[in-house]
Formats: C-alpha cells, structure tokens, sequence
C-alpha cells in the first residue's frame, strides 16, 4: 500500500496551492458576487500550462487523467481558491481527456492545438430533469444532412455558456432509443449562429459557473466534429470520468472552510477573556469534528480516483458514488459548523466562509445527489454491482 | 394542560398570517435580493397597526408582550413572509416595551405618543464580541453638558440604522463603571449631528435589516431624552424577550421551506415517472422529518412563552433558551433539507427558498449561539442557580 | 395556553416518582437479566391503586384517560424507575379503559371488579408481520359456535404471556376482509385451556415484557365476553390510545438515562484532576443536547395527549406519530450520548446505564417505527390527513 | 499512490476471513451470552498459528507488526467472526510484540518460544480512570527481594484474566516516582501465588474478554521476568499500535452487521407485499448510508497504518486518533441502523445483530474515547506539537 501521491505529479499538486493562494482566491469574491465567468483565472491557468494538464503527453499535455487521484487533489487545491473556477476548469479538462481519448489522430492533433492555445472547452448535459429512479433520456437529435448534423433542442444548467470558446453537444444521433449507440458528442466553436442563450443564470451558489440555459436552434456541425462513435461518452470506461472531478470541487468548499475558519478561530478574541477562541474547549470538539470529516473525504476521494486508473473507471464506479456522497455531505457538514464556530463575522460578505457554505449546497444537489448515490450504493451492496447509468 | 392560543388574540395571528402572504412575501425577494430595508412592508405593518403591538391600549396598542405567547406566533407569522421584517419589528416592539417599562410619566406618554403616531424605534445595544463566559461590556459613554447629554460610542448589528426614528443607544454615565448603577438608554433622533455609519451590514443572511453599524461623536441629546435612573435598567425580562422573539422569527424560516417545499413537491413531476415527486418515499421521508422538527420546535417556543408569562423571566431563561436551541437547530435543518428535495431549481435566486435558507443560518449564529444555549442548558441542570443571563 | 399538568391528577404524578424510585427502581435489574415478569410491581402497584387509574371514577378509578397527558407523564415516569413495568403497566391500563370505554354495563361492573381487584389483563395484536405501506390484517379467526366463539390462530411478540391474568385477543369475527367490520375484542382468563405458548422471549430488550409467541388452538370464549362491537376496536377514537403510551415508555428510558448520567458526571472524578467531570465543557456541552432533547420529546408527548382529549383521538393522529417519533430518537439519542460521557463505567451491567440503552433500542423499533412516523407525517402535510390504521 | 494490499500477506487476510466464518461465528453468541472466554476460537487459532502473527519468523511467525496494513485488516477480518476473539487475540499479539522489543536476549527467546508453543500473553495496564488531560499514573510497584521482586498492585479492564497463560503487568520499581526510569514490565505466571480476581468483568458489552480485575498482593517473581531497563519503555508506537488494532476491530462489529441485514434484506419478505424489503427505497438508503460509512472507516484505518509503518509512531498518531473516531462511530451508526431495518426479529438473542450493537458501544469508550480523538485531531490541527500521547 502507497498513500503517497505520485510523485512524477507532486509539483502539480504545489502550484496548484500556490495559484489558488495567489491568483484565484483574491478575484473568487468578484466572481461569485457579480456571477461572471472567470476569464482572468483561466487565462493565468492557460499560461501556466494547467489547462492542457489532461492532454496526453505527446500532445504537450501531463496525461493527468492517468493519476486520477492527483487530478483529482489539483482540484480540490484550486477550489479552495475558487470553487467556480476550479468547476469549470474540471469540466474543461474532462472533455479535454475525452476528445483525445475517443478521437481520431486528426481530432487529437487539432484540439490538441486548440486547448494548448488556451481556448476554453464546455461540457454539459443536462436535459428535462429526470426522475431519481428514472433512466438517461437525451430529446436533443442530432439528424444527418449530408456532411452536416443538424441539431434542435434545448438544454438546462450550461456552464459557461456565452463564454467558452468552443461548446460540446451532447446530442442523440438517430433516432434509435438506445442511448448506448446513439449518444454522440459534438464540438462546435461557440460563435456557431444556432446557439442561442436563452435564460439567465442567478444562483444562490456556484454563481460564476454562469450555467444559462441554451437552445440549439438548427445548429449545423461538420460530421467530422463528432467525436468517437454513437454510445462512446457513456461507455463505462468514459462516463465516470465527467463526474468524479466533481466531488472534489465540492470538497474544496468544505477544505477552503476550513482552513478559514481555523486561521480564524486562532486570532479572534472575545471580550473580556482576550485569549483566542481556539482555546475554548467547545470550539476546539468542532474544529477536531471538521478535521476528521475532511480526512476521511479525501481519502474517499483519492481511492475513487486510484480505482479508476488501477482497476478502469467501470469498476471505479462504486468507488466514485461513495466519494460523491462522502465530499458533499462532508463539505455541507463542515461548513455549516464553520459557520456556528465563526458567530456573526462568519455571515459578512466580505468573509469567503459564506461563499464556501453556498457553494457546498450545490454539492449536496448536483448529480449524483445525496439520494441518488445512498441508492447506488445500496444496489452495490445488494445485487454486486451498479449500473453505470444508474437505471 | 390547555394548549389553546388565548382566543382573545387569535385573530390578530391570522391578520399577520394574511399580512405576511398579501405583503410581506410580496417585497421579500426584492429587499434582500438588494439588501435594503422592507420599506413598504413596514408602511403596510404601520397602517394596520401593527408597529402599535405593544403599546399599551390607552394609546392605541395591544399590549401584546402581556401574552408572550401570542407575541411569538404574530411574529412566527409575519417572519414567514418576511423575515426582515419580522425581525425589526420586533426589536422595534420589545424596545418599546421596554422603554415604556422604564420610562418617567412624561417620557412615557411623549415616546407612546410617536410611537401611537407610527415612529419607529431602533434598539442598538451590540458593541464588541463578548466570549460565552460573558460579562457585558459597554464603552459608549454619556456626559453631562448642561441641560443635554453628549454622546460617544460606536455599536455594531444596529438593526434598522437610518431606517428606524429613534435610535435607543445602551450608554453608560461617564465617570460611573458600575453597570447598575450607571447604565443609561439615550432616545435619539436618527436626525442628530454627530451619528455616522462606518460600515454597512452586508451579509449573506438577514440582508434587509439595516444592522449597519452606527458611530457616535459628540451627539448632544437633550437630558429628557435619558431614560433609567439604575434602578432596574438591567431588567431581568429584557434579553429574554429578545431571545424568545429570535426562536420565534428564525423558525419562520423554517416554516416558510416546509411550505414552500411542500407545495413544490406537490407539483414538480420529474421524466419518465409523471407523478409528482411527493409520491416518492425518499420525498416523503425529509418531508416528514421537517415537520416533526417543526412541531416540536414550535410547541418548545411556546412553552418558554408560556413559562415567561405565568412563572417571570427568571424562570423562564432556561426554557427560552432550550427554544432558541430547538427553533434555530430546526430552521436550520428545515431550510437544508428543502434545498436537498428541490434539487437545482431551488438553488436559483427567482425562487425564495435560497433566502429562507440564508436566513436560517443567523439563527445558529445570533444570540444566544447554538453553544451558548448548549451550555445554559447544561448549567441549569448541573447546578440550578447558574442560569441566569442569556446573552 | 396552559402547560400545567391537571391539578386534579398531579399527586398521581408525584406517586409514580415515588414509586418509580422506592418500588421500581431497585427490582429493575433482576427484572431485566432474568427476563421476569414484574409480579411483585404490579401487585405493589394494584395495592396502592395504580392499576385501575384508568377505570372511570364510578368504577373505583380515575378517569386517567380522560387526561391522557398526565397520563403519559405517569408512564414516563414510572418508566425511569422500571420500562418493563411500565410498559405492562400501559398495556393493562389502556385495555381496562377500552373494557370499559366500549363495554356493556355488565361487563364494566364485572371487569372494574376484576382490575380493582389487582388482577391484569394483558393486550397484544401482532400478527405476522406487515409491511411498512401495508394495511392491518388479521388471520386469527373467531367463529361462532352456539353461546360461544371458537378461535383459532398464531400471534406474535404477546406482552405477558403466560402471566397475564387475563388474555385480550384480536380476532376477525367474521370472514369478511374489512377489519373496520368485523374486528373484535375479546377477553378470556387466562387458565382457558386452549392458549399455548409457543417460544421463548429472549430478547436484548424489554426482557421484562416476556412476549412470547402464542398459539389460540380452539379457545372457546363465550359470546358475552366480546368487547364491543365488530371493528370498535380500531375506531379511531379507540385505536390511538392503545399505541400513545408506548411512547411515554420509550422515553421513560431516556429519562433514567439522563438522570443517571447527571448524577454521574457531578460525582465521577478522573485522576489527576479530581473534579467532577461535570466542569469539564465537553461533558457540560452533552448534557445540554441530552436536555434539550429530552424537553423537547416531553412537550411533544404532552401535546399529543393533550389533543386526544381536547379534540379527540381521531384528531390527534397526527400529533401522536410525532410524538412517537421524537420520544424514540430522543430516547436513542440520549443513551447513546450518556454511553459516551459515562465512558467503560456505563458499559458495566449493575450500573443500569446499559439497561436504558437497550431498552431505547425497542423504541426506535416497534410501531410506529421511525421510517413509518415519518412517512404517515408527510402524508399529514401532503395530503392534509393521515388514515387512522396507516395505510 | 498505490492501495493494493500487500500480495505477501493476502492470503492471510483471507485466512482469517475464512477462520471467522468457519469458527469464530460459530461460539461467538454462546460466548457472549454465558460471559465466557471464547476457548474454543482461541484454540483453533492457536492450532492455525495466529497466536504467532507478530512472531519473528525465526519463531515461526509472521513478524505482521512489521506490515500494519495487513495486520489491521487480518484483525478486522477477526473481529466480523467473534469480535471478543479478536480483540483478546490482538492484545496477546501486540504485548507479545513489544515485549520481544524491550526484552534481552535471553528473555526474548524464552518469551518467543513460550508463544511458538502456543503461550497466551494478556497486557494489563489499566488502572484508576484518567481524565482526557491525562497524566500516566501507575500504583502497582515491584520490590526487589534477592532473585526476586515482590509486585503489589490492582489492575482493571484486565483482558483474558485467568485466561491468559501469562500476565504482562505495568509495573513500578518501588522507590523510584519518575516514570522513565522506573517503569518496568513484569511478566507472571497466572498461577502465581497472591494473583485474585476481586470483581469480574460484567458489562452489556465485549462480554467474552474476560476483562476482570486483578489483585496482586506480594506476588512473588523471579527477576528475569522483570523486563525492560527504564531506557525505551515508553516506546512511542505501543500505544498507537494497541489503538489501531481497536479501531480494526471495532469496525468488525459494524462490518459484520452490514453483512447480517444485507442477508436479511434480501430474504425478508413482509405480507402483504410479498417482496424483499430489500426493494424498499428507505431500506435501501440507510443500508447506502452503512456502506458509505464502513469504506470511510476502513480507508482511514488503512492510511493510518500505512503511515504508521512509513512515517513512523509519532506521525502516525493523529491518523490513527481520527481511524479510532471514524471506525467507532461508523460501527455504532452501522449497528444502529441496521437494528432499525431488523425491526422487532432483530432485538432476538437467538440472532447475532443485538451483539454487534452491543459490542460497538465499546467502541464509543474504549481508549481513545470519542472525546479523547476529537481533542486530539484539533490539537493536531491548532498546534502541530501538540498531537503525541493519544490515550
């Protein structure tokens, strides 16, 4: 057995501390207040070569998606930055492994290109919402018109839509109900004129993910823009990919939490006493409550990523849920004590620890969410295995 | 045992509930979405009289705080469409209350008489943090200057600054350190020279309740406008009213997600199923959970209410603590729990249910803290004379 | 408002205290390692006249049931001294009141005669188990035979079996399906040749309750000793009062727990400190949840027993599945809490710490249990009312 | 990073996955019920060579404290089959392990010989109950007396007392108070003349350790079974290494009631439904919830040892504090939990799920306490040096 992180990644691992200190933390109040999307962040992140991370190495990438564990750990160091950045910078670098995993040599060479040069790539997937027990559906079709696919429909929580520079279309390519052959992924630049954002994006939380709504109003995309085979993105060894990251952004709330709120707990004094809170004994039951919930996350989080790549993300996926639920209900619980340990101070603006409790809160919702990954879970427990869709 | 609300003021209960539905929920997205002052809901509580709750009837009033229990299921109500509102108009009618209680004759009927007139009244006795081992401390003093008084201090979470009237400063008698002895409140017109606000309350929670801070220098207050003599001016029924009324405005966060999540549960139908979501079991599971906390939340705050009433304030202390504990733990959870059922949707800012949970998490924070309840409750059974002050 | 128990009944009150220290308390650990029949309580208990409380006051009783919330608070504080004896006690007291609540003339003077004489009827239902969304069924058939009925069937978990003076069957008396018909209550001595018990209780908790499983082969009962008519026995101003109890009991152990434990930290002193451990904040913070909680489950018990009577059991369904719920977990949560504090000294089987805890465990488990509290809760918000048999 | 367990030892793991079903399950109840040593399991394991695990291999063991990893999981793997077994076993092995470290060379044949035949060790250092701030305090004393010392003392929680072949007391030279230098450990024969049990082990929980009190009253001992030298015998990894094997084997109890209702889920059938209640979603969700909990634990248990046998004794502490606190609350949720699922068949003696709740009480006090691990893990994070004695 080996805790260690690989070492060939480490100094991943150092700058990624280092540019969440010193780049995305100052800019995260902004971001979040004014709900913009991070360009500066990723335009920094670009230039210190972090945005091609997930390329493989002959493409001038680090092929971090080889040791999940330290991708996933980079995360979660950027995201005690900036929990919006270090989400939009997961999805980025997902579709950046998967168009290079499932494309062709041609694909490879030119996105390749694309990404090294600092363009920005979007995933997203979200249709009608479905039902916790209910099966994907994709009503998004994608009909071929000789060397064009001409797409129609309309989809929920787009992150950085408006904003990134190329998107990726997850679209059902006939009309075939399988999604396990017809689910396709496209690529199209996002000045394409069938694009149209539809809704504004105003949350309470993960606000700088921008995620409109969009419409696809016949968008026309190149037949060579689709990426890998119909049923490609959610064959078993892919689909998880897109989600794991996840957990660790959300724990990043959780993280940046606490690491304020004991610097906090060490220098805040109450009157007449004049000795930090740290001190007391009741702050210090909640600190050593928090520690032990984020120990365990991250390790729950690093053996998810350790079985993707030793045992392949398919049979990773049991691992996978159970970081899900373990990082968001940690980082819901840590924050929300975070909160009663900081007293009134903890609710100003000005202070990040409200940023972090928000933004937890869509840990406990995005998908998988707390129900859906104790049902997963169970499944495992009771019949051996999940289905990775979930169904 | 008779747990019937006195009847007497049972109707004014409902006319809150309707005022809160008709007009308070009207304004509340909007005044905390821009983090100002529900102007227009306390125009419409000063029409209907219901600034005037606890003057005596001579002037108009109701004397509510003569029947605690009814006074905290107006206020329950009026907080579940507005906890802003709710909040300030209750600082407004407990200081009211307490002004009266301490006032001369002609003080008296002057401060009844604005009051009857719709005046409001700010209560502004936060300085700097005091530890859970607390003895108050107040810095702002008050200097005899002939027929007028010269005011200097600064006081933090000042609910209502430049909103409320008059402004009733705790200030301490220079030259005089004793508390009891010295202890003074100054009425002050909102209008004086000398009043600034250095910094504005701006916070992810309770955002319409103006508690920016309020510095004082050299405000020269006429001596009519001292109120207290020492004798009595630490009244043992002043922090305990306060608290109960924050059990009972904080709850109505809580109440206001089970409502709303229930009638959203009730309608939201997910794909493929087409039923609504309440038919789930996991659903219903959270749904029943919310409402027992509910309950027993609201049957503690009574209780305490009850117990101030017909036994005094000392006595009643640990049960109002016990239900600031309960009623902040449930809202807390209450509002968490809606959150984890609506899923996305109800992270959106369109939707109120970001705002109850916001505001759910000053009640762990505001006094008396989750820990502070925590360890009165523990004194008053490990030695029966400890539990006195609250705050 | 009123929360004052009855003063009519507060001597029964401060009885059961007594009794529950002098009689119960010092018999209650044989009673639980031998898993015994608490014959000498009852009789303790019969003598002082406990045992016919709940007879109307014409028949030598007090009406007990008539103030179901000081009733509940006698179970509950017999209960700290003995749960096993409590809940006997329960079970006797609420089919006396049924006897005579649904009964013939003849038949309150003959059995007010019988339970004024100390002798004990025991009441038991259980059928083979159904599940949590199932309906009640009854497979125990009654059939008439001339001037009596011949029954036949298999019943579970039977409190007092083999020492009961008295047997209460539940029998359908008919074939036809709907219980609200034909479900009838029937009382036989118990020397009546046809009971025959069938396993042996050896359970984990309430070892004291002796519920064996029993098998009716061909009992004949006469036809005059049917209680009531077909389906009275589940009226829904029947049916609740047989289940309200359990929960006053539950808690009971709650109650002793917290008891124990107080007096526990004030007097344990650890080496070198030498204080009690009482003044460590740790244990002060715990003992204030426990209290807490413990309030919170007495006013919710309260409050439902109170609705039974003021608006009737039928109305207080709803109030007596929360109560139901919060009184378990509180219960739970207490022993669990005080196992900590008390660390390896609670462990020890005489200290009757460990007793508590287990007895706890029966509470989060029989009917209503938890997940069936919670979700007859859910339907009461959802649907505006829950069905009285749970369906 | 690497989590595959050590190829070298696996089939050890599995070995005693196979010797719990085979053997331990089989006494476990019967021991556990009649308070009794479980002989027979101890025999078997004897025969198997697991008295031997932490032997050199020059001994015929298998040296396994030099792998911590595997040595935590063969005790967990113990520990599913008869919890009480395994504890006891991992005492015997690590006294026998440290004992061999601070012995000479003759006595460290001698004792290694004594256990290649098959020699139980029992370590007993229990004595009166610190408080969480704790200072070591020994009061039993050794006297020299020619060729021989002369031992007098009291020990409690004296695990295999009577059991053991030999006693592995804690001892101080008399004369000396300075723990570094006087601390000595005696190694006595049971048999010893002086040697009584003054109170036996009779407690709710781990019943079969046969953990009595024993009374030594000038016991007389030849002086090469004194052992030790003053230099080293605080070693800092002894109590560390006693603490995470506790943790190992505490989470036997939860792991072995995920099992149990697993099983039972999948069979248990409730009318009128007629299906598992392993398809009921509630049923599902808290058996997810158990899962989550139990990979947490282990997880953390097995960094915990990684870091133990890489990083050291010192470093390792903090994880195993947190491992101690992970597991034991996991076992206790997951015994719980699944006692709520059982329902009324589950609180049976005649099934095993009561005793795996029972026993994981013991986890929430044995050393470190659940408050000892979270003062610990926050000291570890207010102050770096904080972090070293964790009992």
């Amino acid at each position: 057995m080996d805790f260690r992180i690989n070492p060939e990644n480490e100094d991943l691992l150092e700058r990624a501390k280092i540019y969440a200190k010193e780049i995305l933390a100052p800019r995260a109040q902004k971001i979040d207040e004014e709900g913009i999307f991070p360009r500066e962040n990723f335009d920094d992140l670009a230039r210190e070569g972090f945005t091609s991370l997930t390329l493989p190495k002959e493409l001038g990438g680090r092929d971090l998606y080889e040791d999940t564990a330290t991708y996933s750990m980079v995360l979660y160091e950027l995201s005690k930055g900036c929990t919006n950045t270090a989400m939009l910078f997961h999805m980025h670098s997902s579709i950046s492994h998967v168009i290079t995993y499932l494309g062709t040599d041609a694909q490879k060479r030119r996105y390749g290109e694309i990404i090294r040069g600092g363009k920005i790539i979007a995933s997203y997937a979200s249709e009608n919402t479905s039902s916790l027990h209910g099966v994907w559906r994709m009503e998004t079709k994608a009909i071929r018109d000789g060397d064009v696919y001409r797409i129609n429909g309309r989809k929920y929580f787009c992150s950085m839509a408006g904003e990134a520079d190329y998107y990726v279309l997850w679209v059902q390519l006939e009309e075939e109900e399988n999604l396990t052959k017809s689910l396709g992924l496209l690529i199209a630049p996002s000045d394409n004129p069938g694009f149209k954002i539809d809704q504004e994006w105003n949350s309470f939380a993960m606000r700088g993910t921008i995620s409109h709504s969009m419409i696809y109003d016949d968008v026309k995309i190149p037949v060579e823009d689709l990426v890998g085979r119909g049923g490609d993105p959610i064959r078993p060894d892919v689909l998880p990919k897109f989600g794991f990251g996840y957990s660790a952004v959300y724990l990043g709330a959780g993280g940046g939490a606490f690491d304020w709120v004991v610097d906090y707990a060490q220098t805040r004094k109450l009157m007449p006493d004049n000795v930090p809170i740290a001190t007391y004994p009741a702050i210090q039951r909640q600190i050593g409550e928090m520690k032990i919930a984020l120990e365990g996350a991250i390790l729950m989080l690093q053996r998810a990523g350790w079985m993707i790549n030793a045992h392949g993300a398919d049979k990773a996926y049991g691992a996978i849920n159970e970081a899900k639920y373990v990082c968001a209900e940690a980082s819901a619980f840590i924050t929300e004590k975070a909160l009663k340990v900081a007293g009134g101070p903890g609710l100003f603006r000005h202070n990040p620890l409200q940023r972090f409790h928000r933004e937890a809160r869509a840990g406990l919702i995005m998908p998988p969410n707390t129900e859906k990954c104790l049902e997963l879970t169970a499944k495992t427990v009771l019949e051996g295995s999940a289905n990775v869709l979930g169904s | 045992m008779d747990l019937r609300i006195n009847p007497k003021n049972e109707a004014l209960i409902e006319q809150a509930g309707e005022i809160a539905r008709d007009v308070l929920a009207r304004y509340a997205d909007e005044c905390d979405q821009e983090q100002r002052f529900p102007r227009e809901s306390f125009d419409a509580l000063i029409r209907e009289g219901f600034t005037r709750l606890t003057l005596p009837e001579s002037y108009g009033g109701r004397a509510l705080w003569s029947d605690p229990v009814c006074y905290t299921m107006v206020f329950h109500e009026l907080s579940k469409g507005c906890t802003n509102t709710a909040m300030t108009l209750h600082m407004h009618s407990s200081i009211l209350y307490f002004l009266l209680t301490l006032s001369d004759e002609e003080q008296k009927h002057r401060f009844a008489e604005a009051a009857q007139n719709g005046a409001i009244f700010g209560s502004h006795a936060g300085e700097a943090a005091s530890s859970p081992q607390w003895n108050r401390t107040i810095t702002t003093r008050a200097r005899k200057d002939g027929e007028e008084y010269v005011i200097n201090g600064q006081k933090y979470f000042c609910s209502m600054a430049g909103e409320a009237d008059h402004y009733v400063l705790w200030c301490l008698l220079e030259g005089v350190e004793e508390l009891q002895a010295g202890l003074r409140w100054a009425v002050l017109d909102k209008n004086l020279a000398g009043i600034t606000i250095p910094s504005r309350w701006d916070a992810f929670a309770m955002r319409g309740t103006a508690s920016h801070a309020l510095a004082y220098e050299d405000v020269r207050v006429p001596a009519r406008n001292i109120v207290g003599t020492g004798e009595g001016i630490l009244q043992p029924d002043f922090v305990p009213r306060f608290g109960l009324g924050y059990a009972a405005v904080y709850l109505g966060a809580g109440a206001a997600s089970l409502d709303w999540i229930v009638d959203y549960a009730l309608k939201r139908k997910l794909l493929p199923d087409n039923v609504p979501i309440a038919s789930y079991p996991a659903i219903q599971r959270q749904i029943g959970e919310m409402k027992i906390a509910y309950e027993t939340a609201l049957i503690m705050i009574q209780k305490a209410a009850w117990v101030l009433e017909t036994q005094g304030a000392e006595k009643a202390i640990p049960f109002i603590n016990e239900a600031k504990y309960t009623a902040s733990e449930a809202a807390a959870s209450m509002t968490e729990k809606a959150l984890k059922i609506a899923g996305g949707p109800g992270l959106l800012n369109d939707k109120p249910l970001q705002r109850f949970h916001r505001d759910a998490r000053a009640a762990l924070v505001m006094p008396p803290s989750t820990e502070k309840c925590l360890q009165m409750a523990s004194s008053f059974v490990l030695s029966q004379n400890e539990a006195k002050s609250i705050f």
